[in-house]
């Protein structure tokens, strides 16, 4: 038995956090969340030359190699420091999405720049407020030529490439759109988390080329929503111990009637209840961890467990940090609300707990997984 | 059982809807949302206007006793005034602190030469009132405030800082606790003033909130003077006096919190989901009938306290349940209905937001309406104890001298 | 504004706890439970004796004609004493089906009796596990005979009359069944609470008549199933206020550490989750009590929000009540079970919570209730 | 990243299949809920041989160290001989406390003639112990035990009753603690001994569940007399020595408990609802989605805490999330599940009701599940204060002599 990450790996997350911890402290995700700033330009670049966005991208193309397990430990770094970066559009996202469906030449166009970081990707799929599905989606594709509206697109502003979700003659496939053409606009959207930037994205006849069969849209997309559930998990999981340990600190600072408040039960057994549902998703994306880097057929079960543990634990986490910073934790001035925000966006990242809840008791119904 | 006025109730309703018919618009969606924390000039001046013409028309002050200036009514006719005001679209929120708490502090402590001085000017509007209790080193426990007040002559120089005070901005005077004597026992050694708030040594900041909004400020108070002849209550019984002001909490209607279930189901109805309309998912409905259950039993619980009112009773502290409800009924429900609107859910632009960002407002605002006016762990502890009579938490702070109290700080 | 009782109902309420009190301990509430006896026969005659199974039967078929809202208050008591007696199943369900469908010389047979208590009544529905809906009843009524199995059925074995819902050629409808017949076989089945029996009852070409037009069946049930729903809301919330008040006296009593476990906030907040949830099923129990009283409109939809709350509150205030009992409280010796017993029994008489939430939400997607 | 075995550990596992395959029947539905609490003489013959057979083999007191009489080996190999064992139908439960808690205790503190006479005989299952330690007046506050003992000559003198003893009627042997000085401080003045269960003046008495089983028993002590030289460490350390005991308490494999969402899942799978299978209803997906990600959660952390252990690390308190979380889950999936089967879910007789009754069975047994061993609250205790490192509860009656703790009684 030997269900945990490599020496080598830990090794790497404790260089990931020591160097987070110096250079991504909330004043500068708090920067980002107060300025227009699209991203922490700065800081994406040194973590591009340290080989982050490279870690699961092959060799071959410009990647570092380490492989989805060492993807999954920087993942988790990046959520506990709430890295104000476009590294889950472009690496969870983009990357993998070319990754699994690319030709040869496609592969070799973007994933070095993609693991060089020198380009930002993006995965467009949502066309407004409400559920993606494949037949209510209105963006299309004739020819070599996009058409349609994205909303919100995460990076959509900064992204250089965006893989977005249209309706073919075959109907749903991806587009590979380079977004530094004509036909493409792009607006800001003011999001509930200003610290990760989104955008509305018009094509208006984007020169753009398949990614993938032309049917094979939505198979594709669940892959990949798959594949990112799995790393956003690992950064709600770094998330959620992060708001937990704030909790915790404060808790034991803090004193009310001559006593810590981490001394009342009240305190005590919330957090207590935060850990515990920390420790479930962690485990959860743990088993994720092995299904991704297997590409295991349990996957997509695994993906949807991940999830679902994590999007409940990092949001818990993040309001019960509020609650027990008392009337300072709803300031402006704290940094709760940094974490809350944050949880309730990766919360809807990829689609929301009810459909990820869907979508395990299908594998449930249709997998021979062990139950 | 029923839920009809009695003769002498429906014959008050009628006056006052009369009364608001004539003075003030229907209330729609345009003039839904005011609020008191940002106020501008503007809706100063209306506010002050508004609230003249209430206590000429004999609205103000519904149930003060007529020595104070009052109607000397009874609490349900408070609560039905309260009730048709509700369906108008008139400024609120500037009053409800200083008539409801300090200048009936001020009435009860106070010399008539002060009541005749302060209480009619209040009800007209001319003067605005603020409350000045918490401070950094104690919300939950109020007893725990470190504003120090040293006697000079005839005033007293009062150093500190408070916080949550609602619109120290645009008040004009402020009730005030402080601590006189740090070497007495927690609750002794503090002492009531009442004071001027364009007093010279005060500074106020208001306090961004999550949401953007500022509803509260920060006072800081460097050497300002207080003439003790604006002490309230004896040197050393400030706990005795801030009970009052606390205890005069008015009886205030369990208005309609932003969202409530009904919103949602707006909003279920309009979604569509991958197998039809959002209404018509088992797991939507099943949240939808456990908020709608939460939201009739307060509504429901309230015409019960509204029953007790009615004959003259006082409701007791069982009113705390709605508060410790709503709050959590807002946060999850805020949440759920993001849920529905998916990766889309995340966007708060009203332009582009459904109900105009109705939901994404309700997740950043929910969670001080968790903590302010009593945290969630507080009002549990006050049912436990003052419903059930389960007994108080262990204090290690009573019997010590406030400066041996233990803080945490070197 | 006047939304309580009456002072002469409240007067009755204080009567009838205190006759019960005295008349139905836990220790009889036990000598039910772990006998074979069917139910309380003494004290049945008692309370019939007082008129309270006639209090809402009209006065010209011998009830006491005391009208919806005194049988809310007695409903209460009776639960607050978990009384052992087949009230609900003759009172709640076959009286108020008879009142409601009943012809004159139907109503004149059997409400005296019922109202006397000579004769006791129950509904019979379920066909064995799952939910009954009208195309999955077998039972089946041909001319004047009735064939079928129902089980479990509410005091099967004590009961005289069984209303049973059938399949008639016109669809589902209600048979008024006299129990004391050679067609009819009946077996005593084992339950999670003794102390109300219940029984499997199979008819053999049963003599029977129909109660209301043949194909009316559902809409009959759904009706009697509503004020049903209402008074079991009052036993639910004379139960839940018993099982908190047992929870706040044993935690005011036990010791533990030194100091009374009613001062440690896990038991104190606890007990105030316990509070609130009783207080909201009490007030939508109250506005259930006035839509059946007045037979508003409303009533569905009251009738479902009272239900769905009391089904909550009084299973979580059993299942608290025996957790802050500790070790003791999970003891047959101890009475916090009974409680525990009987609020899982009525959480699935006349159906669960899932069905009832369903219910709720269509009243509020058809009627023109105030949202 | 992976569940394999290292060589070691899987040529281990293949030993001890290979004994178990040659000596014991697989698992199945028929042998699969063998209970020591209601033991009978049969039950007892059985278990003591499998237990003779295993300590031949080298399975018994696999982390014993040798000159306990035990193997020597490691935590990994104890469980993967447990995960083994799980699959085979064998008597279990008589040797779990004696073995992982009191000879261990014994021979830590006992002379080596006690481990010589004990040890051995234990591990072969002549002899079987139980644990004498909580007390009506003390559950989860085990130091508040008034069991008292009396020094008279070489002997002491016991009387007092302790509660919740499994096996107490089959045990040959048992460990004790008892208050020999109710003067001193709460946690000093015990005194720990080990005791023959046959001795005169020990009544044992079954404790009825609400399930109507009985694991547990209430064991009354009048004039007990047990020799000094069966004292364990020394007068008024019998705490120290409890504690010994209670760390010893092996680390079990988190078994599966009766119920888990996979038989919800299997039910769900036959009920028809008003709209088809229940499977297909999304109320009821949304509740078997959380129930899987807990099960599973469970399960991976247990591979992890295997993982700690594979690598010769102990397992923290972390591992008490699982017995918080199992207690919960059973109750509310066993509540669901009866609701799934609507009125007819109140039926408990196996004959009629699914799977044999087992989800009426589980409502009636789980709430003990939530108390036994350790309640929701302590374990939320435990956690909070040993995991997260948060403050311990205020405590009143440390530093109290034992005869002036508060008890509420008179």
């Amino acid at each position: 038995m030997n269900f945990d990450f490599s020496d080598d790996l830990k090794a790497l997350r404790d260089q990931a956090r020591k160097f987070l911890d110096e250079r991504c402290s909330p004043a500068a995700v708090r920067r980002v969340l107060e300025s227009s700033e699209p991203y922490d330009a700065a800081l994406w670049k040194e973590i591009a030359a340290m080989g982050w966005t490279g870690a699961a991208i092959p060799e071959e193309y410009g990647g570092a190699g380490l492989g989805h397990l060492g993807l999954c430990v920087l993942a988790e770094e990046l959520g506990r420091a709430l890295a104000p970066v476009p590294f889950s559009s472009s690496i969870y996202q983009a990357a993998e999405a070319i990754m699994a469906a690319g030709t040869p030449a496609q592969k070799q166009a973007w994933l070095p720049k993609l693991a060089s970081g020198e380009v930002i990707g993006t995965l467009a799929v949502a066309e407004g407020p409400g559920r993606s599905t494949p037949k209510r989606l209105r963006a299309s594709i004739r020819g070599d030529r996009l058409s349609g509206e994205k909303m919100p697109v995460p990076d959509g502003a900064a992204a250089h490439l965006a893989i977005v979700a249209a309706q073919t003659d075959r109907g749903l496939g991806l587009a590979l759109v380079d977004l530094d053409q004509p036909g493409v606009k792009r607006q800001d959207i003011e999001t509930i988390d200003p610290s990760r930037k989104h955008a509305q994205i018009t094509f208006e006849g984007a020169k753009c080329e398949l990614l993938g069969a032309p049917g094979a849209g939505q198979a594709l997309l669940e892959n990949v929503q798959n594949r990112a559930a799995v790393l956003l998990a690992f950064e709600q999981v770094g998330g959620a111990q992060r708001a937990l340990e704030m909790a915790r600190d404060y808790a034991l600072e803090r004193y009310a009637f001559g006593r810590p408040i981490g001394s009342f039960q009240a305190i005590k057994h919330k957090l207590a209840d935060v850990y515990v549902a920390t420790e479930l998703a962690r485990s959860n994306a743990y088993y994720g961890a092995w299904a991704l880097a297997r590409n295991a057929p349990e996957l997509p079960l695994a993906a949807a467990a991940a999830r679902v543990a994590a999007n409940e634990a990092f949001y818990l986490a993040a309001k019960e940090n509020i609650q027990v910073h008392g009337g300072m934790g709803f300031t402006w001035a704290f940094d709760c609300h940094l974490f809350y925000r944050r949880s309730k966006l990766l919360a809807l990242t990829v689609g929301s707990t009810r459909v990820w809840k869907d979508r395990l008791v299908t594998q449930l119904e249709t997998s021979n997984a062990p139950l | 059982m029923d839920f009809d006025d009695t003769t002498e109730e429906a014959e008050y309703r009628s006056q006052a809807r009369a009364f608001l018919e004539k003075n003030a618009p229907r209330r729609d969606g345009a003039n839904m949302v005011y609020r008191a924390g940002h106020a501008d000039a503007n809706f100063l001046a209306e506010g002050k206007a508004w609230q003249a013409k209430k206590a000429t028309a004999g609205y103000a002050g519904i149930t003060w006793s007529k020595d104070w200036g009052g109607q000397g009514g009874t609490a349900i006719q408070q609560v039905i005034y309260d009730q048709e005001e509700a369906q108008f679209g008139i400024p609120r929120g500037l009053f409800d602190i200083g008539l409801g708490m300090c200048v009936p502090t001020l009435c009860t402590w106070g010399t008539q030469e002060q009541r005749d001085r302060f209480a009619a000017r209040a009800l007209r509007g001319d003067e605005i009132w603020c409350q000045l209790f918490s401070e950094p080193a104690g919300g939950s426990d109020l007893a725990a405030l470190r504003m120090s007040a040293v006697r000079d002559g005839d005033d007293w120089v009062i150093n500190g800082q408070k916080i949550w005070t609602s619109g120290a901005h645009y008040s004009d005077w402020g009730v005030l606790v402080t601590r006189s004597d740090f070497g007495a026992k927690k609750h002794r050694g503090l002492t009531y003033f009442f004071l001027d708030m364009k007093s010279p040594g005060i500074e106020i900041r208001p306090i961004k909130q999550i949401s953007g909004a500022s509803h509260f400020n920060e006072v800081f108070f460097t050497d300002v003077r207080i003439p003790d002849s604006q002490r309230l209550g004896a040197v050393g019984e400030g706990w005795k006096v801030s009970l009052t002001t606390l205890m005069n909490e008015r009886y205030t209607i369990g208005g309609r919190a932003g969202v409530d279930v009904d919103e949602v189901i707006a909003l279920a109805r309009e979604v569509e989901l991958e197998d039809g309309p959002a209404m018509k998912n088992q797991g939507v409905r099943d949240k939808l009938a456990d908020w709608y259950v939460m939201s009739r039993g307060l509504k429901y619980s309230h015409f019960r306290t509204m029953t007790a009112l009615s004959r003259g009773d006082t409701p007791g502290p069982e009113s705390s349940i709605g508060k410790l409800v709503i709050g959590n009924k807002l946060q999850s429900m805020a949440a759920f209905a993001m849920d529905l609107l998916e990766e889309g859910g995340v966007v708060s632009d009203p332009k582009y937001a459904p109900m105009s960002a109705l939901f994404q407002q309700t997740l950043l605002n929910s969670p001080s309406s968790r903590i302010a006016g009593g945290s969630d762990e507080i009002l549990r502890n006050i049912i436990a104890e003052r419903v059930l009579g389960l007994p108080a938490d262990i204090r290690v702070d009573k019997d010590l001298p406030f400066n041996e109290v233990p803080t945490g700080k070197g």
